[in-house]
């Protein structure tokens, strides 16, 4: 299990592979792997996104994302995990996050990673604020559910 | 007693400042804190409270040497 | 929208890499990556499994993977998606199936991976043969549901 | 008229070939293909039919040059 904040642009594929070839344990159970990347659209709410500033809280953050995974431990079956956000000035197609669940079976590697995405988006101390093509900038004052 | 007070994002900016130090001397709650930390602000709705990086609700009492946030919802992800 | 069918190894991350450096569309509406990838486990129904064979009925397989993908699209606002499958002998840790969607909005992309896995494993003609400890063969007789 | 048909896996063991070619002079179900290109041989349960790879059902007809295909429930992924 691995949980990273980080300043710098990253890939997440590059990420994963560094991660499975050197950390990843329970290799012969892996059956399912579930992968989620949140990327930086050039749009939000009808308007053109030019770059975007991720605040966060240090050592609040990741506890709440630690517990994040604790939860999701304890509804599915998770053999392995890897969280990477963001933080900083970003640019539009940058990775603003990598969840990654490595499970048994397909059922819990998919669940799990929703459920630590939608846990993250609702529970885990990260602000975007976005610069907007008038050049000004605004917070995003709310995350949608992803569960419809 | 004290405690530190810190606040991000858009409350950091409401605020105009990302951390105080506050004394009290007797029992205190987390909507007290924000009072006496801010007397003539306004509280922005949905805003959210943790003491020592945990969640709390605004009756919590803080202790001696805790930290308190405040932040607006989180938008992560 | 790509589909390949492929007898050699792969790693999944290379694919993805490459796919989204050389092909992928849409790039500054993407927001959401979800990504499956299956890989082989050294047990299965109680027993240990030292390798196994995928065959494939070659034309409708890609049928009906493409099949999959429109039903998909159908149902979901899906950007982009690649699928990778193994075909012929596998060992354990190997990668048998990946699936990628891109998407503006994660709900989108979750919703539609996991909906072309299910019904890859139910409509699509591969059909595996396991090694077992004993020496032995025997075909998977069936596939499980991955919405539990 | 004739048309090709196809066995995979289980079931191209069972049958003991990968394909036959069977010649028809009136018209043909899906059903009758398997009885009259494997006439002494129990049709296994949940066996899966395609004509040209499309899923079919057992009371499809066949037309001339089709390909005709028999095959367990797949197992992929």
């Amino acid at each position: 299990m691995a949980i990273k904040i980080t300043d710098q642009p990253f890939d997440p594929y590059q990420e994963l592979q560094l991660y499975q070839n050197t950390q990843l344990d329970h290799l012969g159970a892996i059956g399912a792997t579930s992968i989620f990347i949140g990327t930086m659209r050039d749009f939000n709410q009808g308007s053109q996104v030019t770059g975007m500033s991720i605040e966060h809280y240090p050592g609040m953050t990741e506890k709440q994302l630690e517990l994040c995974v604790e939860k999701a431990q304890g509804l599915w079956s998770i053999l392995d995990s890897l969280i990477v956000h963001r933080v900083g000035t970003i640019t539009p197609n940058e990775v603003i996050v990598l969840i990654a669940v490595w499970s048994s079976h397909r059922g819990d590697a998919f669940d799990a990673t929703r459920y630590i995405m939608e846990a993250l988006k609702s529970t885990v101390p990260f602000w975007k604020k976005e610069c907007i093509d008038t050049d000004a900038q605004r917070w995003v004052v709310s995350n949608t559910s992803g569960y419809q | 007693m004290s405690i530190k007070v810190y606040y991000f994002a858009s409350l950091k900016e409401h605020v105009g400042s990302s951390e105080h130090e506050l004394d009290f001397t007797q029992s205190l709650k987390v909507k007290d804190v924000w009072f006496q930390a801010n007397a003539e602000l306004v509280l922005p709705k949905n805003t959210l409270a943790a003491i020592n990086m945990d969640y709390v609700d605004w009756d919590s009492l803080v202790s001696d040497g805790d930290v308190v946030a405040f932040f607006p919802p989180v938008t992560g992800g």
